[in-house]
């Protein structure tokens, strides 16, 4: 992890960096060394974020089953504690005191490290999340390269879990992930570079400063869409949940997992998606901004809670709304429409960015154009494509008796 | 013995060991993955070395792209070659002697490398900023990185072609 | 404070283990591994050399970068033709892939 | 502007052909859009050369460009208009310009191409000639030549469009090359007139080494050259002048190229072609340029000789030459049956006149002449040609096996083609020498009142016989051909001909009728008060000492006019009643009637003097004796002296030595290849544990030992 601890650039007004004084003064004061003390310091930052966050699995999965309850008009889980509050709890003490089974001629390490290296890979993103001014696990320059390639890693971990199984279904399922993945990150990245590019940094929270005024959401609507369709398929979730389609590959790579390992997976699922949530409420919705910061950076937080909230909301909403694809429309879709689509908005952003340099209404207007164009442009060739889509099937459609000039037409 | 320096070591070790379990385990599914740790371990070196930018693309490449199409083609192949044949052709003592001669060699001439011993220095960290406007600087590196991109689409598109299915037409 | 010997001798290390794995592994996969192996020794060298020596000179880091489009282009090229003498002669056997042998 | 005009003039027509031959060869309609094109733009660009020389341009116009650098000197290329030249322009674009058009209709341009005609023989009826538009390349480059020759300034150009003429005679003359008469006459022009060239050149080289240069500007209107030339002694001896050497030169080429006797045999043979090149060899191009040349060199062959003094004899040759030839021709013409062989005859007739004017020193009358004569035979010819077109329509209508050609299957064709005989009957009076009205009777009038006013009454009666004779075998031609009653079925059925081939044919007859007022002598009574003579002072300003005109003289006026009427009075009553299958009225003269039907057997002797000899000699000699013994003798020893010593070396050397060693060597690598190749294991691990080691043992030895 980067040796650099929590920015020391902040203004003697942040709670955060009193507070961080306070702990290495007292530290210090108890006779320890001043490198030793970062070190102690960021492992314990650490693992408070990495707890943070796992507990918050908890109430997200009682979230989501009440949403998604109420989606589908029933009542969710109401039973144990205030309003069904503590069911997810109930869930997990069952699970951890399950046995976990390993298949027979299971690969014995690499089944078990599988889901550990999954929830890892989710946490880890957490390192370079600006959660308010002046709070941040590692504010690196390269956070956003840092984000795609440690959320890649769950990747791995799913590789793992369908080789190390034993089971064909499961190596079935961890094919399938692994294609969507790979392939979906194409257009994440892609995505990812136009915020980079209209902030002129990959540091996160550079990239939340420069929303001060403007939300990169309004800046760049089609990026920001992009992003969300295609890191929905880097999570898997509905509607690109073809990973561990029960009907179809009865749990995907998952399915010989039993007890607190099958736990491991499910929770990092929703942190993952939370996570998701988080990372579009930094680059597109302005993260920790808002209105009275400047003087009271911990409402920051708050507003970067609500806002992340917000967009797991939409998340849950799609789940319950879409159906799930087939795997060759996933495919098609990403390399013949959202690929293309994100290439043409990089090249429009990149150029428009390079002509109207200094923010303001100007710049605003511009983008929002831009996008509008493309929108309509890519609205009229989708048509234009129906249209001879229907004219070939009318031509095939027709019967026997064929003209020989027909088929030149 | 400094703190950079237990964890230079200790990184060090796991990743010989890594690289060493790489070349020997007859499991290749396996050897994928300590490659991948191997990898990781060169990437915190590199974060010793202070280029966190390397590390992260070290990472990316590497763990995310390199690794892991390894992995898939070990799967691929995985078939025609059960994990109990021999892993290590008949030549390996002769192989060891070669790798032991070249190891030898560079030791000794780093052993005559005049600054072999001296610190980092202390002006480090060029700006990701430099290197980015290097890389497109037509007096900077606009040529190795225009020919790699060219290099990569050729990549691309060759191997596409190679493990594409034959037709029937073929 | 790490001298620049220790990065120069796991480097050297590592590349010696990476051409063990070239030479004496039977399997091209493994080969390739051995070869991915070797490339990091290299841009370990390279860096260390570029944080000891010239870091006020970015051709280090440049040319890490030049290895790795390399490495991927590598990869990609090779695991390639390897699927496909997979696919046609069911071997990915170095040795048994010898059709222009004598 | 006039200068760049006379620059242009030849370009059109050669240009013409480049398209034809490279591009257009498919397509008929383009081929003659192309060649009629080219040559309208050569008239109108000779037309507006004519009109500036006429309205009083300052003459001679003369441009010049280097062409061929021959050492410190180069040769020129350039142009020289000068009256002479005007004149020639004229008649040369009018009568070739009638010729295209009339190529036209000629070929059946329109018609579909009969299946059954073949490339290199006449259509057989009606059909289109199938090398159509070759037809129309080989006449546009015919055009240019005679273009490039008329228009130019020096000797050498001249000599090379002369050349260019002689090749397309050549190869217009065996148009119809699939028939063996035609091949024949094809050879013969060729030959003959070669031999005529070849004397041409060496008056060329002989005037080039003498006065370094051949333009005309420097030679013949320069006295100096002239008076040098005319004193210095010839090569032949010290009674000859250089200038009569070459002037005698010259004028072989010209008995080549105008068929003077003793050349004039391959000209009636020339008819072999179709007709339109029989005009253009007989009228416009081929046996004028003749003519022009003598005309052209008219200062080097009168070179020291002043009018009035006695003839040189050089002058005399010439003139004894013509007026033979002009007699000769003439007795022969009447002999003939076939319409356009008695043309042929009578053009050498004609051209003996000219030649026999020349030789007097009459340059006027003879360029004259030259214009008159273009001008109504190549009327004649082409009507001849609208006749032999009718007759051959009808031949294939009713199916009589006629020879179309037959003035004695003809007979009556006046009703049936009236376009035709009213322009033939012109063309036939003019050069019979109609009085008054004719222009042949006005150019003639003057040779003969040259002939008698110079005092050379030999030359005198026999110019008056030989005009007595051509209005008779004129008038026999035409009553046989159009008066009295058809002798075939072929002759009633002869349709008129189209109207490409008529509106020449009444162009030519005005042009013959009209042309001759220019030249009406002067002191003729009455008309010469009402016309000037203008011809006579225009070309006589071509020379540098102009000659005089004659004064007026009513003998040579009542001989010419009584001779004409005669010749014409008397082939008509002979000939007015002759019935199918009756012998000629001319049979009666017996013995000599034989020996004119076969031309005085002038191509026997030939064939005994000149070309069995050369048979014989290439036979005997060259082939028997020089080339089977000698040649073949010496190479057959040489191949068996090889065959010996290749065996010795097969044997001895190369099989024992050679090729042991070299077998050697190939089973040598291969064991050694198999024994070897098991090293290759095929495996880069092996080869790369090779190469590292063996790389570590060097370095360790470089690094510690050394």
């Amino acid at each position: 992890m980067p040796t650099s601890a929590i920015s020391f650039d902040s203004r003697m007004s942040d709670p955060f960096t009193t507070i961080d004084q306070f702990i290495k003064g007292l530290l210090i004061g108890l006779g320890l060394d001043a490198a030793v003390t970062d070190i102690v310091l960021n492992i314990v930052g650490a693992v408070v974020l990495g707890s943070v966050v796992g507990a918050v699995a908890i109430l997200l999965i009682w979230a989501e089953r009440k949403l998604l309850a109420r989606i589908q008009d029933r009542i969710g889980p109401n039973r144990v504690g205030p309003y069904g509050l503590l069911q997810t709890v109930a869930d997990a003490l069952k699970l951890i005191t399950k046995e976990v089974l390993i298949p027979k001629g299971a690969d014995r390490y690499v089944f078990i490290m599988a889901p550990m290296v999954v929830v890892a890979g989710v946490i880890g993103l957490w390192a370079v999340m600006p959660l308010a001014p002046g709070l941040i696990g590692s504010d690196i320059n390269v956070g956003l390269l840092y984000i795609i390639a440690i959320g890649a890693i769950g990747t791995l971990g799913i590789i793992m879990a369908g080789l190390s199984s034993n089971n064909k279904y499961a190596l079935l399922g961890a094919f399938r992930t692994v294609a969507q993945m790979l392939s979906y990150t194409v257009p994440l990245i892609l995505a990812l570079l136009i915020p980079v590019m209209l902030a002129g940094s990959m540091g996160m929270s550079t990239i939340v400063e420069a929303q001060g005024s403007v939300w990169f959401i309004f800046l760049a609507p089609l990026a920001a869409l992009i992003f969300f369709i295609s890191s929905m398929a880097e999570v898997g979730r509905a509607p690109f949940d073809l990973t561990e389609a029960e009907s179809e590959i009865v749990a995907g790579y998952h399915i010989e997992y039993s007890g607190m390992a099958f736990g491991m997976f499910f929770v990092g699922e929703f942190i993952h998606a939370y996570t998701i949530s988080a990372l579009f409420t930094v680059i597109f919705l302005g993260g920790w901004q808002g209105p009275g910061v400047e003087s009271f950076p911990l409402i920051g937080f708050f507003y970067f809670i609500l806002k992340t909230s917000v967009m797991y909301f939409v998340v849950i909403w799609v789940r319950g709304t879409f159906p799930r694809i087939r795997i060759d429309q996933m495919n098609a879709f990403n390399w013949k429409f959202i690929t293309p689509l994100a290439l043409v908005v990089f090249m429009v952003t990149a150029i428009l960015d390079k002509l109207v340099i200094e923010a303001g209404f100007n710049r605003t207007a511009v983008h929002l154009a831009a996008n509008a164009l493309i929108v309509l442009g890519t609205f009229f060739l989708l048509r234009a494509h129906a249209a001879s889509l229907r004219r070939r099937l009318e031509v095939t459609d027709r019967p026997q008796v064929q003209q020989p000039e027909a088929a030149s037409d | 013995m400094t703190v950079p320096q237990i964890i230079f070591l200790a990184t060090a070790a796991v990743t010989l060991i890594a690289a060493l379990m790489v070349v020997t385990v007859p499991r290749l599914v396996h050897a994928g993955l300590w490659l991948i740790l191997a990898l990781g371990g060169i990437a915190v070196l590199f974060i010793l070395l202070e280029n966190g930018f390397l590390a992260v693309v070290q990472v990316a490449i590497y763990i995310d792209a390199i690794a892991i199409l390894i992995i898939i083609a070990v799967m691929l192949t995985r078939a025609v070659m059960s994990d109990t044949d021999p892993q290590i052709n008949r030549m390996w003592l002769a192989s060891a002697l070669a790798s032991l001669i070249i190891m030898a060699g560079l030791l000794v001439i780093v052993s005559q490398a005049p600054d072999a011993s001296r610190g980092p220095l202390v002006d480090a960290e060029v700006g990701l900023d430099a290197l980015g406007r290097a890389l497109v600087d037509v007096d900077g590196f606009i040529l190795p990185f225009e020919v790699a991109s060219v290099l990569l689409v050729a990549a691309l598109v060759g191997s596409i072609m190679v493990a594409m299915t034959p037709t029937r037409g073929d | 404070m790490v001298p620049l010997s220790w990065y120069l001798t796991l480097a050297a290390a590592l590349f010696a283990v990476g051409l063990f794995g070239v030479l004496a592994r039977r399997n091209a996969i493994a080969i390739l591994m051995g070869i991915e192996l070797m490339l990091n020794a290299v841009n370990l060298n390279l860096l260390a050399f570029w944080r000891y020596l010239w870091s006020d000179n970015l051709t280090g880091v440049v040319f890490i970068i030049v290895v790795l489009a390399v490495a991927a282009a590598e990869v990609a090229v090779g695991l390639a033709l390897i699927i496909s003498i997979y696919r046609r002669r069911s071997t990915v056997v170095v040795e048994e892939i010898d059709l222009l042998r004598w | 502007m006039i200068e760049t005009i006379s620059w242009l003039i030849p370009l059109p027509p050669v240009l013409a052909f480049g398209l034809i031959v490279l591009f257009a060869y498919r397509s008929n309609r383009i081929s003659h859009i192309l060649g009629i094109g080219g040559m309208l733009i050569a008239w109108a660009l000779a037309m507006s050369t004519f009109l500036y020389a006429v309205s009083g341009g300052e003459l001679p116009v003369s441009t010049e460009i280097d062409w061929l650098p021959t050492g410190d000197t180069a040769l020129k290329i350039g142009t020289w208009i000068d009256p002479l030249t005007a004149v020639t322009l004229f008649f040369v674009a009018w009568t070739m310009l009638a010729i295209f058009v009339y190529s036209v209709g000629y070929h059946n341009f329109g018609k579909a191409l009969d299946p059954k005609d073949r490339a290199g023989l006449p259509p057989h009826a009606g059909g289109v000639e199938p090398m159509y538009s070759r037809f129309f390349a080989f006449i546009s480059l015919f055009a240019f030549g005679m273009f490039a020759l008329v228009v130019t300034d020096n000797l050498l150009v001249l000599f090379v469009g002369w050349e260019i003429m002689g090749l397309c005679s050549y190869l217009l003359i065996g148009f119809w090359y699939g028939k063996d008469s035609a091949k024949a006459a094809m050879v013969k022009a060729f030959i003959t007139t070669r031999v005529g060239d070849v004397f041409m050149l060496l008056g060329l080289v002989y005037l080039y080494s003498l006065t370094g240069t051949l333009a005309y500007s420097e030679i013949l209107f320069n006295p100096e050259t002239l008076e040098r030339l005319a004193t210095t002694p010839s090569v032949l001896g010290p009674g000859t002048s250089a200038a009569a050497l070459i002037a005698l030169l010259f004028f072989i080429g010209t008995i080549g190229k105008s068929a003077q006797w003793p050349l004039h045999t391959w000209l009636p043979d020339a008819m072999e072609g179709p007709t339109p090149v029989s005009a253009m060899i007989h009228a416009a191009a081929m046996v004028s340029a003749g003519i022009y040349l003598i005309l052209r060199i008219f200062p080097l062959i009168t070179a020291g000789w002043h009018h009035g003094e006695a003839l040189p004899d050089i002058m005399v040759f010439i003139a004894f030459i013509g007026a033979f030839t002009a007699l000769l021709a003439a007795t022969l013409a009447v002999g003939q049956n076939d319409i356009k062989r008695v043309l042929a005859y009578s053009t050498i007739s004609q051209l003996g006149y000219m030649v026999a004017a020349v030789g007097l020193g009459a340059f006027v009358a003879a360029a004259f002449h030259l214009v008159t004569h273009a001008f109504f035979k190549a009327l004649l010819f082409l009507g001849s040609g609208s006749v032999i077109h009718g007759v051959e329509h009808g031949a294939h209508e009713t199916g009589d096996p006629i020879d179309p050609n037959d003035m004695t299957q003809m007979g009556g064709l006046r009703k049936k083609m009236p376009l035709t005989f009213w322009t033939f009957l012109i063309g036939g009076l003019t050069l019979s020498g109609f009085p008054i009205v004719t222009a042949g009777f006005w150019s003639k009038d003057e040779i003969l009142a040259e002939a008698f006013g110079t005092g050379h009454v030999a030359v005198f009666i026999v110019l008056a016989l030989a005009a007595l004779i051509t209005a008779f075998y004129a008038m026999r031609q035409i009553t046989l051909t159009f008066l009295g009653r058809p002798r075939s079925k072929a002759a009633e059925h002869a349709p008129e001909s189209t109207w490409t081939m008529t509106v020449p044919l009444v162009v030519l007859a005005i042009f013959s009728v009209t042309i001759g007022w220019a030249g009406i002598p002067k002191g003729f009574p009455v008309l010469s008060t009402l016309v000037p003579n203008w011809v006579h002072g225009f070309v006589n300003a071509t020379l540098l000492e102009p000659t005089e005109a004659l004064e007026f003289s009513p003998i040579p006026l009542l001989v010419s006019v009584s001779v004409a009427l005669g010749g014409l009075l008397i082939g008509y009553l002979m000939y007015r009643r002759l019935e199918v299958g009756a012998p000629d009225p001319l049979a009666r003269l017996g013995r000599v009637y034989v020996w004119i039907q076969n031309k005085y057997y002038f191509d026997e002797l030939y064939d005994l003097l000149f070309v069995r000899p050369a048979y014989w000699f290439a036979e005997t000699i060259v082939y028997r004796g020089i080339d089977r013994r000698l040649i073949d003798g010496f190479l057959h020893w040489v191949a068996g002296l090889t065959g010996i010593l290749g065996g010795f070396l097969r044997n001895k050397i190369d099989i024992p030595i050679i090729n042991r060693s070299g077998d050697f060597i190939g089973e040598g690598i291969k064991t050694a290849g198999r024994e070897g190749r098991v090293i290759q294991t095929g495996r880069i691990q092996t080869y790369l544990i090779v190469g590292i080691l063996f790389a570590g043992a060097l370095l360790s030895y470089i690094f510690f030992l050394l």
